[in-house]
């Protein structure tokens, strides 16, 4: 009840921010009330996460389909991923607070944000397919508007174009995926669904549009190319909200379609799903390194930690397609826990984008530096983001590596030669996406933050307003929480795993608090709580012997440098030259990637230039692909509208010729 | 007389229109092609007043009248008077070289005839006979439309189309007034539009080239 | 409770003994290049200095410049503290495992490259992407060696592996010895030796992790090179435990044991490092863009132990 | 003979003023000089009719010999009356501006009054007509109505595009006439002679003894026949012209009405062949049809460059989506169909409203020309993203409903020929999409109002209808009156 009423809430503020007009405060008031909100829908998907799993409250409402109502229901998984997206929502309206009045045109974003909201909470309480399909669709409909927020640069309409047409083509594939699981005689309801029992093409049918559908969504490659588009085109609050919280409402409606409804998916699907992953995470990574604009490069990212999450959903599937149920929990739950923390540290690192954007109003990487001194505040949040999402410890971000590997490292178990030979490469993958995440990110944050300013904006960069300040300081404890006590967190998860499983299962079985030890304690185990608290420990010694066996003094003085002196900050390692090794190594065959360099003759005084072309394979083969053949058609077939009269009669004539023959034949028959 | 006879004539006028149909597509002159169409309406009125009197309908004769007087004499008078007041050249200028439109008029007669005969087993002869003829003046009219390209031609061709739908009309045992009222109501209209519409033409275009008709066509980039 | 013991015996042990066997690698390459060399004692010595001198830091850094060092140290630390040295009978042993292991690392790498990149210093940059390269090869590697250890022992916790391996649980396998040959090709790489990196050099073009702490002085610097020779033992204690436990002792065993496992263990060192001196002094040092030929190969040689797992159980 | 038939309505029965209303205003107008008159006696006129529609929900009146009111033609009729209405009031705005831009004489626009009305009177009498003949006569007079509104501007432009809508369209009727003329002589054997082998309450329970093979025939003239008032492709030529060229209300009604009552005329023969069971099945003639119209129209959108063309073709897509409901079958397809009749009529009349307002604010009909609307004419501008959205099929409204039952249900039974539509649907989505991006957002163009002098009022009088519709398309796309839904479904059942 007192989710419906929050969710109802949200409805009437669209229609208060319409009403918002020029007024800041009444901006910031629907801002207030929409993170109200959003608390209560997180205390309400909290209260329910706890408790034991099983049909959770159900409302029915007299609308949607005439011959079928709309049924919501609220389980343990929609509990789960309504904390997780209501966290970040939270988040993202308590800093839109102080965020508004920083934008060009906050009246085109007040109205959609609440409505954003609302149809990313309607997804996951839905409980049959038109509902689902609505709010999906309204989700998609309603971020589109908020990309196309800054209406007026050329670059935010090709991206809410190409955003809004994938969106409706995963639409189409989730519709038809369902259409498939409800027969022909409409049965749309996902208890019906569950019920119904799918043969062999069918089933297949469901899983490849699922995933084509929900990874469309979710910025799969090669599904993924709206999202770098779109994602920094919107206001940074709300990029924050669409990968750090709209991707995992995709990845929610995976898991219910390949877990829930479709129920017995065969392994080779997982081992599919895993090879999808592992090269999503790579690639992603990948294009995230050669960015120079700092929200690209975290929407790449966002498709890496995708590709990570949808290894482990994989891999539970390929466990759970060969009986091992217990695996198939373990690595759903690494899973589960993977789109938690990137869920957090996402959203952490587009609000410090958009604090950064604030304070210098530069998004470009070659302008920006030595933001840690002028906004101290961002500045922690960001570094402890970046550990994060580097995957390492003693933070969130590690746990859930740590454990998609443990129950990586169980995949050769399976009696499938497939998986025998494929886990390793899929593992070498993972493995290598980590460690290039955590080059990506020293890459982000020293430059944004370290070294000198390479601009006058950068150079003048200003605190910016308390609201914007706090939400990063709070997600940045969330992480540092999250990392510390794993146990608690796996704990709740298995709550939400058991019904999809089938299995009763706990990470922390036979060492207890505060030991993760997924399948013995003899099988490798890892405790965030003991390491954060050794490891500090180690440092205040480190600290004590050295200030005690030295002196403390410090003496401020220009940079060493090897001797040179010089003083033009633009002499620092740039974005790209700092990509340069690992452009040579890694995407010199991927993308093409080529340096030329223009080195003017001796007496001529124009600079030397290198110049660096990166092609993205996927754009130009299949996208560019695309709309090049719909033009070459439709070129053919505008010729038609230039016929005359009796061309058109002759079409005409021709069609009745045609059908009487067809006509003649079949009653010849 | 017999039914035999009876039947006969009735396809022998049936025939008469359908022949008349062949020699609108064979044609090459623009006053030719006005007479034989004035011929073929002439057929018409006579295959609706022989219907009037097999099947003792005698709202056929309206029919027949209504064939007789517009198709007949008017409409190919009005047609005439266009011809030379816009002063339009004489001969027709087809689309298609007049043997292949004659043997694709056949291949059209062997289609409807195909597509008749097995249909009205238990229907009457009559009516399957006429069918079959009417469905052929039909396609040949559309041919002639969609191979003739001066406007005059194309009116003609229209006329021969709704000739064939009159013919299958009356032939179709009791079918009620309705269908003649609407096809005399449709004639009339089409003339008054017609004539309107040359009007608008002449004033617009002078021509009555269909060709110069489409220069614009609609959304030019 | 003696867990608890031994494991601030290794705490202990660690830091103690690094610098000697740093020293005692440069002892053996000055011999080699027909130098008399300092003692391998300088070390300590060095480091004792580097205390007493003040921190210069530049007026570019930020706090982080001044947080890297302890935070370096102290993970490298940590991390060394985790692998069995002398017995596998640690507090810290379930804490932490391979994948930790190799984490711990990356957070002392991470740290130390962001730090090079604080003070705005070309150099410092230079030397961070080309660490972060490096790392983004070397650490797949090191993941890949722990995939067929954990496939061969059923775990990736150190302690148990050698305690499998101890119980005589694995004959000679050739999927072992490609591991070994990818662990060490990534310890070159992780300490940056010859031929990756040279710690003796400061070449500017050719350095890597030098680069990196160039503007470290004073205490700062002493923890810097603190921490690349903690690190150094760390990984001699994991090659010598992992692929030579003998001598090892185990969790139940006395003093004595572990007296001899101590012993081992400064065997073990003192023949790696000897080696390790030889080794750098035999060879010479590659160009910077065919390191990931080098560690690409390390990756290779990993990927390979697990596949041939199955190999060797096919037959 | 024929069972307790009497020829016309009496007075109580609604269909007499729904029928007699507009035929009399249509006379009315057609004498009245001052059009300032005549825009509000078109309203009133339009009003009353709409008012007696309403009555037929409850009040269900006996078949009689020439009209008729079942679940199939009761909600098309309140339909019809309501956009005719809504129209008729959009146009009062409309036709205020277009004189005051001194487009229209006054002669011109007391044409445009009467024919207006008798424009609605045909439609009326072709949705209520219990017979076939009847039936047709009714569509021809819509036909030539609509021929003379098109051509009422008498630019180059508009005389071509009467021209073309006249011959494709006279001839389209003559062969559906042929068609007719087939069915009749299919019932004629069963039935006797006369009106009753005409009428479709009749016909429909004597279906099963009727001639298959000539049923099978007659379909066919049918279906190019009305098929081509329906606008399916390769039958379409006329359309995008004739909806182009005319007056923004008349493109307005052309596709939210004309289009529906010629494929209502299709839909009854195809209940009749339902009825009769031995002829061959239609569907695969209307899927065809239905995704050839579907795949042109998607490829066309891509290339048009004038506002009304592009959404005559979105009407011929919608028009293709509908056939191919009714071709699929099914309970469920045809429901889908009948819906997306409905919400296509109101969503498109409404897009054509916003269409009309926005060509007269900007004085251009180039897509090319229009940006920026919602900064602009904000009310104007997002009422028209709304609308484009509804037709482009994104909920919450009611397209998407029946886009969702017609994929859903097919892809269940035929997933190869789901394949086709959802990629067709996929293509004019992205084009609706990417015109609608450079309409409505963007830099506008400097003095965007230049041609807006109309008053406030008339602006909002102009906007309400606009606005109305989209809140029904809202509102049904989450909520169907149960009424409706019976009817759905009956029909549904009936359509086989």
């Amino acid at each position: 009840m007192l989710i419906a009423a929050a969710l109802s809430a949200l409805l009437a503020l669209a229609v208060l921010g319409v009403a918002a007009g020029a007024e800041m405060w009444r901006h910031r008031l629907v801002y207030l009330c929409c993170m109200i909100a959003s608390l209560t829908l997180l205390a309400g998907g909290a209260k329910h996460l706890g408790q034991t799993p099983g049909t959770g409250p159900a409302i029915i409402l007299p609308i949607g389909l005439p011959w079928m109502a709309a049924h919501f229901r609220l389980d343990n998984l929609s509990a789960l991923f309504m904390v997780v997206v209501n966290l970040a929502t939270a988040a993202a309206s308590a800093y839109g607070i102080g965020y508004c009045s920083h934008l060009p045109e906050p009246r085109r974003v007040t109205p959609f944000f609440p409505l954003f909201l609302f149809g990313m909470n309607a997804v996951l309480i839905a409980d049959d397919a038109f509902m689902f399909l609505v709010a999906w669709e309204f989700m998609s409909l309603s971020s589109w508007l908020l990309v196309l927020a800054d209406h007026k640069n050329a670059e935010n309409r090709h991206a809410a174009f190409v955003y809004l047409v994938m969106a409706c083509f995963g639409t189409f594939c989730l519709l038809t995926c369902f259409g498939l699981m409800a027969g022909g005689e409409g049965a749309y309801s996902f208890p019906a669904m569950r019920a119904a029992k799918l043969d062999g093409v069918a089933g297949f049918l469901v899983v490849l549009l699922a995933l084509l559908g929900a990874g469309s969504k979710a910025g799969l490659v090669p599904l993924h190319a709206w999202l770098p588009l779109a994602h920094p085109a919107a206001p940074s609050h709300v990029s924050a909200l669409m990968s750090g919280v709209m991707t995992k409402v995709a990845l929610y409606g995976l898991i219910r379609i390949l877990f829930d409804l479709h129920g017995h998916v065969p392994w080779a699907w997982g081992a599919v799903m895993m090879v999808i992953g592992g090269i999503t995470a790579v690639m992603g990574v990948l294009y995230a390194i050669l960015q120079d604009d700092l929200k690209k490069l975290l929407a790449y990212s966002t498709v890496e930690n995708i590709g990570v999450v949808v290894i482990g959903l994989g891999l539970a599937i390929a466990f759970k397609g060969s009986g091992e149920k217990t695996l198939a929990a373990l690595a759903l739950v690494a899973g589960l826990y993977h789109i938690v923390n990137h869920s957090i540290f996402k959203t952490l690192w587009f609000l410090s984008a958009g604090a950064v954007i604030t304070a210098t109003g530069e998004r470009d990487l070659g302008k920006l530096g030595g933001l840690a001194k002028r906004m101290p505040w961002n500045g922690v949040a960001a570094l402890i983001g970046a550990i994060a999402i580097s995957a390492l410890p003693p933070l969130n971000g590690f746990v859930s590596e740590w454990l998609i590997f443990q129950s990586l490292f169980k995949g050769p178990s399976l009696p499938h030669w497939a998986m025998k030979f494929g886990v390793p490469v899929v593992g070498a993958m993972l493995a290598l996406a980590a460690a290039l995440a955590a080059a990506c990110f020293v890459r982000a944050y020293g430059i944004a933050f370290l070294g000198r300013p390479r601009s006058k904006a950068a150079a003048e960069a200003h605190q910016v307003p308390a609201s914007m300040r706090w939400t990063v300081a709070l997600l940045a404890g969330l992480c540092v929480v999250l990392g510390a006590i794993p146990v608690t967190i796996t704990d709740a998860l298995s709550h939400v795993v058991t019904p999809l499983t089938g299995v009763q299962f706990a990470v922390s079985a036979d060492l207890g608090w505060p030991w993760l030890s997924p399948v013995s304690s003899t099988r490798g185990s890892y405790s965030g709580t003991v390491l954060v608290m050794t490891g500090a420990g180690l440092c205040v010694i480190t600290l004590l012997l050295v200030h005690g066996f030295g002196t403390t003094r410090v003496r401020r003085a220009d940079a060493w440098d090897c001797g040179h002196k010089e003083s033009i900050p633009q002499s620092q390692y740039t974005g790209q030259s700092f990509a340069q090794p690992l452009r040579r190594v890694f995407c010199a065959s991927i993308f093409a990637a080529r340096e030329s360099v223009d080195m003017p003759d001796p007496g001529d005084n124009r600079p030397a230039e290198l110049k660096v072309r990166v092609i993205d394979p996927i754009w130009v083969g299949l996208y560019a692909g695309i709309g090049r053949v719909v033009d070459f058609i439709a070129d053919l077939v505008n010729r038609i509208q230039y016929l005359t009269v009796r061309r058109y009669l002759l079409m005409m004539f021709g069609t009745l010729v045609l059908m009487l023959l067809v006509v003649a034949v079949r009653q010849s028959q | 007389m017999g039914a035999q006879t009876s039947y006969d004539i009735a396809h022998l006028i049936g025939a008469t229109v359908l022949m008349a149909g062949f020699s609108l597509l064979y044609q090459r002159r623009l006053f030719a092609v006005l007479n034989t169409f004035a011929f073929q309406a002439l057929a018409l009125a006579a295959a609706a007043a022989w219907q009037a009197h097999i099947q003792h309908a005698p709202h056929l004769y309206v029919t027949a009248g209504i064939a007789l007087i517009f198709k007949a004499i008017i409409v190919p008078i009005a047609l005439h008077w266009l011809v030379e007041q816009l002063g339009i050249h004489k001969n027709v200028e087809t689309a298609m070289s007049i043997g292949w439109t004659m043997m694709a008029g056949v291949a059209l007669v062997t289609l409807s005839i195909l597509l008749v005969l097995p249909v009205t087993a238990n229907a009457t002869a009559l009516t399957r006979e006429s069918l079959a003829l009417a469905m052929s003046v039909v396609l040949l009219g559309l041919l002639m439309m969609i191979t003739r390209r001066n406007a005059v031609t194309q009116v003609v061709g229209f006329m021969a189309l709704e000739n064939g739908l009159i013919l299958a009309a009356v032939s179709a045992k009791g079918m009620p007034l309705v269908v003649e009222i609407s096809v005399a109501f449709s004639v009339l209209v089409a003339m008054t539009l017609f004539g309107i519409f040359f009007f608008r033409i002449r004033e617009r275009f002078d021509t009555l080239e269909l060709a110069d008709l489409e220069t614009h066509r609609g959304d030019r980039q | 409770m003696s867990a608890i013991v031994w494991q601030l015996l290794q705490i202990i042990l660690v830091v103690a003994v690094s610098p000697l066997i740093t020293g005692w690698v440069r002892l053996v390459k000055s011999r080699l290049n027909g130098r008399i060399g300092a003692s391998a004692f300088q070390p300590y010595r060095d480091i004792y200095r580097l205390l007493q001198k003040e921190a210069v830091v530049a007026h570019s850094a930020s706090w982080v410049f001044r947080a890297a060092p302890y935070v370096t140290f102290g993970s490298v630390w940590l991390a060394a503290c985790i692998v069995p040295a002398f017995t596998t009978n640690l507090f810290l042993a379930q804490a932490a495992d391979l994948i930790a292991l190799v984490a711990l690392l990356g957070v002392a790498r991470f740290w130390t490259a962001l730090a090079g990149m604080d003070v705005g210093t070309s150099f410092g940059g230079l030397g961070a992407s080309r660490e972060m390269m490096i790392a983004s090869l070397a650490e797949p590697a090191m993941l890949m060696v722990t995939f067929s250890l954990s496939l061969i022992s059923g775990t990736t916790a150190p302690a148990q592996i050698i305690a499998f391996v101890l119980s005589g649980g694995v004959g000679i396998e050739v999927s072992l010895g490609l591991a070994l040959a990818a662990l060490v090709m990534v310890a070159i790489a992780e300490n940056g030796r010859i031929p990756i990196d040279n710690p003796a050099t400061h070449l500017e073009l050719t350095m890597v992790h030098e680069a990196m702490v160039l503007e470290y002085s004073g205490r700062h610097l002493a923890l810097m090179e603190g921490a690349s020779m903690v690190r150094l033992t760390l990984f001699m204690a994991l090659i010598g435990g992992l692929f030579a436990p003998w001598g090892m002792a185990q969790p139940g065993d006395g003093a004595v044991a572990v007296l001899v496992g101590l012993g081992a263990f400064l065997a073990k060192c003192f023949i790696l490092a000897t080696a390790l001196g030889v080794f750098e002094t035999s060879i010479a040092k590659m160009r910077v863009f065919r390191y990931a030929d080098f560690l690409g190969g390390a990756l290779l040689l990993g990927l390979l132990a697990t596949i041939f797992l199955y190999v060797s159980e096919a037959v | 003979m024929i069972g307790g038939f009497t020829l016309l309505p009496g007075f109580d029965n609604p269909l007499l003023w729904i029928l007699g209303v507009p035929l009399g205003s249509a006379g009315f107008l057609a004498v009245l000089k001052d059009w300032r008159v005549a825009t509000w006696v078109n309203v009133a006129a339009a009003v009353v009719t709409f008012i007696s529609s309403l009555l037929l929900i409850h009040v269900r009146p006996e078949p009689t010999r020439l009209l008729f009111i079942d679940d199939f033609n009761v909600y098309l009729v309140v339909l019809t009356a309501f956009v005719g209405l809504t129209t008729s009031i959009f146009s009062a705005a409309y036709i205020a501006r277009e004189s005051e831009a001194q487009r229209l004489s006054d002669l011109h626009l007391r044409f445009y009054h009467s024919m207006y009305q008798a424009f609605l009177f045909t439609m009326l009498l072709a949705l209520t007509a219990n017979n076939t003949g009847v039936m047709w006569v009714s569509v021809e007079a819509a036909t030539l109505t609509t021929v003379l509104m098109v051509s009422l501007y008498r630019t180059r432009e508009a005389i071509e595009a009467a021209w073309k809508y006249f011959i494709l369209c006279s001839v389209g009727i003559g062969l559906a006439l042929f068609g007719t003329t087939l069915v009749y002589l299919a019932a004629q054997p069963v039935m006797g002679d006369g009106a009753d082998a005409m009428a479709w309450t009749l016909m429909i329970k004597q279906a099963h003894r009727f001639q298959p093979d000539l049923l099978n025939l007659a379909f066919v003239f049918v279906l190019v026949g009305y098929g081509t008032k329906v606008g399916l492709a390769p039958l379409h030529a006329w359309l995008p012209d004739a909806h182009a060229e005319g007056p923004t209300p008349i493109s307005a009604v052309l596709s939210g009405l004309l289009l529906n009552v010629a494929l209502y005329a299709l839909l009854r023969f195809k209940m009749v062949i339902a009825a009769n069971g031995s002829t061959l099945t239609p569907g695969p003639l209307l899927v065809v049809m239905g995704l050839s119209s579907l795949f042109l129209s998607a490829f066309m959108l891509y290339r048009r460059g004038d506002i009304k063309r592009l959404f005559a073709y979105s009407s011929i897509e919608h028009m293709g989506v509908i056939t191919f409901a009714f071709g699929m079958g099914g309970a469920v397809a045809n429901f889908a169909g009948l819906l997306h009749m409905t919400m296509h009529s109101l969503t498109k009349s409404a897009i054509f409203f916003a269409v009309g307002i926005i060509s007269q604010n900007l004085g251009t009909k180039r897509i090319a020309a229009i940006r920026g609307l919602t900064s602009s004419h904000p009310v104007l501008g997002w009422g028209f993203v709304l609308a484009v959205l509804a037709i482009a099929g994104l909920p919450p409204m009611g397209v998407f409903m029946s886009e969702f039952l017609v994929l859903s249900s097919t892809f269940a039974r035929q997933p190869l020929l789901a394949i086709p539509l959802a990629i067709g649907l996929l293509l004019a989505f992205g084009a609706l999409v990417a015109r609608l991006q450079s309409m409505a957002f963007g830099e506008p163009p400097p003095h965007s109002h230049a041609h807006g002098k109309a008053g406030p009022l008339s602006t909002a009088l102009a906007l309400t209808p606009l606005w109305v519709h989209m809140l029904l398309v809202l509102v049904a796309g989450l909520y169907l009156p149960r009424e409706l839904v019976a009817w759905f479904q009956n029909v549904a059942r009936i359509l086989g």
